[in-house]
């Protein structure tokens, strides 16, 4: 298994009384799975994916439990070490385009800077393999995007640009917290497409974060379903979807807005 | 682009204008005639009269308000009531003082404040924050003028760093002259630093809870490299609009310490001048520091493009 | 804002159409004088009583059609009728849309105070009856708009758009931002007060699933022209335009999927 | 009633504020005393009492002409109190009408009532206090009205950029669409909203007051002798540094301390605000 | 011819003499090197000084225009007249080394002094003197620079070389208009040009900065013995001290008894001298209350000269009683100063008696500027309060005092000093005359005017003394202003300089300081 997750358990010590945000969550993912981490605001799904990626806040916080990758528990993993995944075998995408890149550096410095932090390459080098995985992300004309800002592309475009950035180092496992919610429909579309070609070309597996059920259904491999902090179902999306066991699942499916064309 | 600079220097010279006229008139207000102010006690009304006239004065105010304006564009700034040397020369020759002195003061600010600042947002939350922050406020609370006795009293007179109004123009010695100046310097940026330090924290902190510093962690970047290539550049935005005010503002207060140090520079002329109903290095001396602090919005603004990007194309927030 | 700023006020053929629009263009000029049309002549009616349905992407020119009706945005050219009184909107973003320094109780009673002269007793009279209608407690009067929840605050919206029964209530994408079981509720309320007060409601979303089930009629909008326009129904199951396809198919609706 | 101002109370006990309280309360008591009481009558002279050290009977000394420091200090932090109190009213006051106006309105006038604060903001205090002075004769109402012009266009600015943030808001949208006239939105529903903004720059403003009037004291404008103003007690020290240094010593003190006093409030403020 | 012209200089220099005594207690020692330096190789003089100076010299560096006293006592040094005034105060042979005047007191013939060069090398001719004098008399374009000069009606040089002078009416204080500044023929501009014959020559002039002067080898008198004298401009009075300690500035004249007491603990000397000027509470006596001679009685008896000096003069000042200094010995009486000594009730006597028991009030307008003055009238306001009389004090600016005030006499009393330029009798008598154009007291007495013109008719020198003391005792009598002192003049001089001279009227004579340790 790529990585393990066991008994995850994170609690907030910021306010007068301890808070548990994720309680005793176990699970696997596997090379090339997309797994699907579902679930409503407050369930504990981007806390989870925050810890795997190693971003949750040094203080005030209390983390039990193990993740293993490559035989490392990335909890207690010392910084260092933890930095030297991060941005090369781990990358993360996020949800608001707009907000996730510096708005006054420069994209092809954005998507470069994994690249300065893991590998040593000239400068030239570093520009050409940005420019090259900005064309595999289909944007058309990356030089002129290379040079631009962040407030001159649209949504999608942005998107595009933090897959790039994200893949630049080909890590092993790609944590996307809901990185289609803030796109228009379309554009929606075309971002999962790529996900999907990107997950078959380069075999990199996806931790793929949502609370919209529908869109969960048509491109995960297996779904964890949570609740408050707890995983209240697990296992292949197609059977999950079919019959679902648990009450707060069917709950969500059925909160799916019908649309019988008979 | 450049219709947005050619709409804002013109609100500028319109802003000047208004400026111009608004000391022309207060002089009408104000008690006092320069030409009494130059004869002194001996004066008998022929004599101011007959000095009137050489001065212009005995010509209606408007008219005497448009003359001055037209001499202005053609850049004769006229010469001054009590010294009759061209007001452009007496101001030139000072100029380089408050130049330098408001140039060093800033430059101390930018150099300490910024480390400072970030240093502060870094810890902050803990005790090293709340004592800095201590220190920070009591700077900020004392009054240039304070710190200049205090520093002349304990740099002048107990430790002779430097002689107490000991000026040194620029014409003999250009280093004892800047030697000279960075006392006064530092009476001016103390204030100014603590003040740059509180702000840069601010932002630095408002900036760390953005999106794009969590996109920067995911990709591998350490505390430092985070706060200096990512959070510095847009934390620095609110600072820019400070720092462009507080060059007017010590500009303003260059007043008050070249009073403490005994530096003949432009605040020492404007206070003079005015005493002496000087109108014409009155009006020059005003103009040129309502140009500075004009140009200061202006080189803020352009500053503001060269960080943020996003403001090139719609208008300033 | 007033709403006085009709430039060719006309006159509908039919009574029972109580907002209507022919060629409404509007477009705004940014700060070096570059002029973008944002509708582009649009021609429209909405019938007293339906829920008409809005849908586009962002850009479209949803939002400034809305605001053309309510009279907050100027149009270049074109007829508006407005036949609603003091016309009420939600909106999308609910941490915005209360006034945060205010209870809720006296966000509500604000169009009271403003249009009626009903002595306090009857507006927090009329407060607390409205609370209930739209499912929240009395005691959430008494509240700040930061201690509710999303869905709390957008039933908050609702009540006080309705406090004076307005004849027609726009409602600018009001669930996009709820989860999916509270977007559920929310939905589920505003469709039985419609039945109830049976006011007239403009529905904008980007979502056409939700619009299936809710609107009685739909119009597609591009770039600031209606493509096409017709029932759900029907429009689902054969959509004429390009762009209505496209909508369809990234929503995953396709004749018989779910 | 109660309730809710415990609450507030407890939301405000940060550091800060109790400590800026304190600070700012002594001040408070000490200039509302001063107006009725000082220890010794502030300009009766006592030639044997000349430069006299901190003693039991005079515990900040005495000055040049024998006068009892410490009431001079009490009548001088009720005069730089008052002053800097009514400086800020008239500066944000002002400042709240222009700044809401240009940033609510915005457009046209937005451009005139900026511009006309450029001009406030580039004239120089000093020349602005002459003319009042040369209007209305010299003496603490004058300085309280240059010094509060003067302050305007600060206030102006920052009320400005706040209305332009909430303007954009949707609440400011359906309060009109409910009927609410511009003046009703504008202080109604718009200016709670900013008062955290206001309240801070306040305090910031009185600090400013306070070393402004200093200042212009210092170069012999405004308070007229004998009458005591910290500020020009602290320039005619100056010649006494050797002889009889806490003759500065003392202002100095006062000054920094109240204006620390009012900067650890606002932060205080500021700080429970954001919480 | 001759014998009456040694008779009437016994005559001038003995009134001179009975002017003297108004030097400081301790007068300087003569210099210890001699004019030649011990090769005599010709002179140089070597070393530099920095002396400070409260008000820069910015009403022009014109000797025939300039007012302000303050650039006065420095171009004392660059320009001479034909005589010139001694530490003593008498008239002195300069640029002239001789004069006689007719027994009709009409015709003055001055004999030019031999070897008397000017800052640029020329030497003086005649037509110098005539160019000089004939432009103080000009009224061609209004007023005269110097209205007394329009008395001459003859000017020329005559055969001899010798310059002969005829007036229209005899004036026996036209010699002391003979001290109006001697400039070259050539300079119509001597605002920029400034070429005199003093001891010390004019370099530069940094506005609000410094003026540089230079001492002047050719000089035909006793030549400066510091080369190089820097006058610097010290804005605020207040940290005059500091600078001082601090080792920039070396002397400054007229500092306070406290910076005094300061500097004195210090490398410093401090000289004490007179300031020879009538400092007094000016009363507007056209200001309703003020009209009343018992009101201003009444103030004088209020007021106490004594504590004034106490607090304001360290107890250095002469106490006055009427409007003239101690430098006027002939006419300084003493005994007049017992005419109002401290008593309270009869101020509020008087006071009662002229309907304002405990209802006094007026403002008391300062020129800020002025140190001395402002704490003068901060100790009388406290004096007056005894008395029942409330005062305020209106601290204004030096221009507005000028204009608002000095001529347009729209106040109600202030504090300030009334030199005398020239140094005569008549410039600080003439002041209260009540149709006098510097009457800004508004004294109107018709017997004060009456005796004043029959002083000015005599010519019989113990008559005009005894109807110019008489004069001023009027003025004590009718309480014409509340006298206070003239004032003690402290100049802190660092410890190797010696040398300083204190002169009776408005003059710094630098010529006569000399380093101790340098020689």
């Amino acid at each position: 298994m790529l990585l393990e997750v066991k008994d995850l358990t994170i609690e907030f010590h910021d306010h007068d009384r301890p808070e548990t945000v994720v309680e005793n969550v176990s699970f696997s993912l596997d090379k090339g799975e997309i797994l699907g981490l579902v679930g409503e605001s407050g369930s504990g799904k981007s806390m989870t994916a925050m810890a795997i990626a190693g971003l949750l806040p040094r203080k005030k916080m209390k983390k039990s439990g193990e993740i293993i990758f490559e035989e490392k528990n990335l909890l207690t993993l010392p910084r260092n070490d933890l930095r030297g995944l991060q941005g090369d075998e781990i990358a993360v995408i996020f949800q608001e385009p707009m907000t996730a890149l510096n708005p006054t550096m420069r994209i092809g410095r954005q998507v470069e800077e994994a690249l300065l932090l893991h590998r040593n390459m000239t400068a030239q080098d570093r520009k050409n393999r940005a420019i090259k995985y900005l064309k595999a992300v289909e944007l058309d004309d990356a030089e002129r995007i290379y040079e631009s800002y962040p407030h001159e592309l649209s949504g999608g475009q942005r998107q595009r640009v933090m897959i790039a950035a994200a893949m630049i180092n080909r890590p092993k496992i790609l944590i996307a917290d809901e990185p289609t919610t803030a796109l228009d429909v379309t554009v929606q579309a075309q971002i999962i497409d790529l996900l999907q070609r990107t997950n078959k070309k380069l075999g990199v597996a996806i931790l793929f974060i949502s609370h919209d059920l529908s869109l969960i259904s048509r491109i995960t491999h297996n779904v964890i379903v949570m609740q408050n902090g707890h995983i209240v179902e697990q296992g292949n999306t197609d059977e999950i979807f079919a019959n679902p066991q648990n009450d707060y699942t069917k709950k969500l499916i059925a909160a799916i807005p019908k649309v019988e064309l008979n | 682009m450049n219709n947005y600079y050619f709409k804002k220097i013109l609100s500028l010279l319109a802003t000047l204008l208004v400026i111009s006229f608004l000391v022309f008139s207060a002089f009408e207000i104000i008690p006092g005639d320069p030409a009494l102010s130059r004869l002194g006690t001996n004066a008998t009304p022929e004599r101011i009269a007959a000095l009137r006239a050489e001065m212009g004065l005995d010509k209606p105010f408007l008219f005497r308000y448009f003359l001055w304006v037209v001499e202005c564009v053609k850049g004769n700034f006229g010469t001054s009531y009590s010294y009759n040397v061209p007001v452009m020369s007496m101001i030139g020759e000072k100029l380089p003082i408050t130049i330098t002195l408001t140039l060093l003061s800033m430059s101390m600010t930018m150099i300490i404040s910024v480390p400072l600042g970030i240093a502060l947002a870094k810890y902050a939350h803990r005790t090293f924050d709340k004592v800095g922050f201590i220190a920070n406020q009591t700077i900020m609370s004392v009054p240039a003028f304070f710190l200049g006795i205090l520093f002349t009293y304990i740099f002048g007179l107990v430790l002779h760093w430097f002689k107490p109004g000991g000026y040194i123009s620029y014409k003999q010695s250009i280093p004892g002259f800047i030697g000279f100046l960075i006392v006064p310097a530092i009476a001016i940026a103390i204030p100014k630093c603590a003040m740059s330090i509180k702000l840069l924290r601010a932002a630095v902190l408002q900036e760390a809870d953005k999106d794009y510093v969590r996109t920067a962690y995911s990709r591998g970047n350490s505390t430092m490299q985070v706060m200096y290539r990512h959070v510095l550049k847009n934390a620095l935005i609110p600072l820019v609009t400070f720092w462009g005010m507080a060059v007017a503002d010590v500009i303003a207060g260059s007043i008050v310490i070249e009073q403490v140090f005994n530096i003949p520079g432009l605040g020492r002329v404007l206070l003079t001048s005015i005493s002496n109903r000087d109108y014409p290095v009155v009006e020059a001396v005003i103009l040129l520091i309502a140009v500075v602090v004009v140009l200061m919005d202006l080189v803020t603004d352009i500053l503001y493009r060269r960080i943020d990007p996003r403001v090139r194309r719609n208008e300033k927030g | 804002m007033s709403l006085g700023s009709v430039k060719a006020s006309y006159i509908p053929d039919s009574p029972d159409i109580l907002v209507s629009g022919r060629e409404i263009t509007v477009s705004f000029s940014d700060r070096n004088e570059k002029r973008t049309t944002v509708l582009d002549g649009l021609d429209f009616d909405i019938y007293r009583g339906e829920i008409l349905g809005l849908a586009g992407e962002s850009g479209s020119g949803k939002s400034t059609l809305a605001k053309t009706i309510l009279g907050m945005v100027k149009y270049d050219s074109g007829r508006l009728y407005v036949g609603a009184d003091k016309p009420q909107m939600i909106f999308q973003d609910p941490y915005s849309s209360l006034n945060p320094a205010k209870k809720i109780s006296w966000i509500m009673q604000e169009p009271l105070r403003l249009g009626t002269n009903l002595d306090k007793n009857t507006r927090k009279q009329k407060v607390s009856e409205m609370l209930s209608s739209v499912g929240l407690s009395d005691e959430i009067g008494d509240h700040k708009p930061n201690e509710l929840s999303g869905g709390q605050r957008q039933r908050v919206c609702i009540g006080t758009a309705l406090m004076r029964n307005p004849e027609l209530l726009i409602a600018d994408e009001p669930v996009s931002a709820l989860d999916v079981t509270v977007q559920a509720q929310v939905l589920e309320l505003m469709k039985s007060l419609h039945k109830k007060h049976g006011f007239t409601m403009l529905f904008i979303s980007h979502d056409l699933r939700t619009m299936y089930n809710f609107c009685d009629r739909i119009m597609i909008l591009q770039k600031g022209k209606i493509v096409e326009s017709g029932k759900p129904d029907e429009m689902y199951r054969n959509p004429k335009a390009e762009y209505t396809k496209l909508l369809l198919e990234s929503a995953g609706i396709s004749s018989g999927a779910v | 009633m109660l309730q809710s101002i415990r609450k507030t109370l407890k939301k405000y006990n940060n550091f800060f504020f109790n400590v800026g309280m304190i600070i700012t309360l002594v001040f408070f008591v000490l200039a509302v005393v001063g107006c009725f009481y000082t220890p010794y009558n502030t300009t009766e002279m006592n030639v044997a009492l000349k430069n006299s050290s901190p003693a039991l009977a005079h515990i900040f000394g005495c000055d040049n002409y024998g006068r009892d420091i410490f009431s001079r200090v009490m009548e001088g932090i009720r005069n730089t109190f008052f002053i800097s109190f009514f400086t800020v009213m008239i500066g944000s006051l002002a400042g709240i009408v222009i700044g809401a106006i240009s940033g609510y309105y915005g457009g046209k006038l937005d451009e005139i009532l900026m511009r006309i604060n450029d001009v406030m903001f580039a004239f120089p205090s000093v020349l602005l206090a002459l003319v009042i002075i040369s209007l209305f004769g010299s003496g603490t109402m004058v300085v309280t009205l240059a010094l509060g012009i003067a302050f305007i266009p600060s206030f102006a600015r920052i009320v400005r950029s706040e209305y332009k943030k909430q303007a954009a808001l949707d609440y400011v949208q359906s309060a009109k669409l409910m009927g609410a006239k511009d003046i009703r939105v504008i202080f109604v529903h718009i200016l709670p909203n900013i008062l955290p903004v206001l309240v801070s720059s306040v305090m910031i403003g009185f600090n400013n007051a306070v070393l402004a009037e200093a200042g212009l004291s210092y170069l012999g404008i405004g308070v007229q002798p004998p009458e005591a103003s910290l500020g020009r007690m602290l320039s005619e020290a100056q010649s006494y540094l050797f002889s009889a240094p806490w003759y500065a010593l003392f202002p100095g003190l006062a000054i920094v301390f109240m204006v620390l006093g009012f900067s650890m409030l606002a932060e205080g403020i500021s700080a429970a605000k954001s919480r | 011819m001759k014998k009456v012209r040694i008779f009437l200089t016994g005559l001038l220099m003995t009134m001179a003499v009975a002017l003297g005594g108004c030097t400081g207690d301790k007068t300087a020692e003569t210099p210890v090197s001699s004019a030649e330096n011990a090769d005599g190789s010709g002179y140089s003089a070597t070393g530099q000084i920095t002396i400070g100076i409260a008000q820069d010299l910015d009403d022009g560096l014109d000797p025939h225009k300039v007012d302000a006293a303050g650039t006065r006592e420095i171009l004392f040094n660059v320009y001479e007249g034909l005589v010139k005034y001694d530490v003593n105060g008498n008239l002195v042979p300069a640029v002239a080394s001789d004069y006689a005047i007719s027994t009709d007191g009409l015709t003055y013939t001055f004999t030019l002094r031999e070897g008397v060069l000017f800052h640029d090398g020329n030497a003086v001719t005649p037509d110098d003197v005539i160019y000089s004098l004939s432009r103080c008399a000009d009224t061609s374009n209004g007023e005269a620079l110097k209205p007394a000069l329009t008395n001459i009606s003859f000017l020329q040089a005559n055969d001899e070389g010798k310059v002969v002078i005829k007036l229209n009416e005899p004036d026996p204080d036209f010699l002391s208009y003979m001290t109006t500044a001697i400039i070259p023929a050539w300079n119509t501009d001597p605002e920029t040009n400034v070429v005199g014959t003093g001891p010390y020559k004019f370099v530069s002039h940094t506005p609000q900065e410094s003026v540089v002067l230079e001492a002047f080898d050719e000089y035909w008198g006793e030549k400066a013995h510091i080369k190089n004298v820097t006058l610097k401009v010290i804005a605020n009075p207040d940290s005059i001290v500091m600078e001082m300690m601090g080792g920039s500035v070396d002397m400054f004249c007229r500092v306070t008894d406290e910076q005094a007491k300061e500097l004195a603990t210090g490398d410093f000397n401090i000289e004490t001298g007179t300031m020879n000027l009538v400092q007094a509470l000016y009363l507007n006596n056209s200001y309703e209350p003020f009209q009343d001679e018992r009101v201003r009685q009444a103030i004088c008896y209020a007021i106490d000269p004594d504590e004034v000096m106490a607090y304001v003069s360290g107890g250095e000042g002469t106490e006055i009683a009427t409007a003239v200094f101690p430098a006027f010995g002939r006419y300084y009486d003493a005994s007049l100063n017992d005419n109002y000594n401290k008593d309270v009730e009869k101020a509020k006597e008087l006071l009662k008696e002229a309907g304002y028991e405990n209802s006094l009030e007026f403002s008391i307008t300062v020129p800020s500027n002025y140190q001395p003055h402002v704490a003068t009238a901060e100790v009388l306001v406290e004096q007056l309060k005894a008395a029942g009389i409330n005062a305020s004090i209106e601290l204004v600016d030096w221009d507005t005092w000028l204009s608002g005030t000095y001529s347009e006499r729209n106040y109600q009393a202030t504090v300030i000093g009334v030199d005398a330029n020239p140094l005569t009798a008549r410039a600080l008598l003439e002041r209260y005359r009540s149709d006098a154009g510097n009457n800004f007291m508004n004294y109107n007495n018709p017997d004060f005017d009456a005796k004043l013109d029959a002083a000015f008719a005599t010519y019989d020198d113990e008559e005009q003394t005894k109807l110019f003391k008489e004069c001023l005792s009027i003025l004590s009598e009718t309480a014409a202003s509340a006298y206070i002192q003239d004032l003690p003049c402290f100049v802190a001089v660092r410890k190797n300089v010696a040398g300083y001279k204190f002169y009776p009227l408005y003059a710094q004579d630098f010529a006569s300081l000399y380093f101790t340790d340098a020689q």
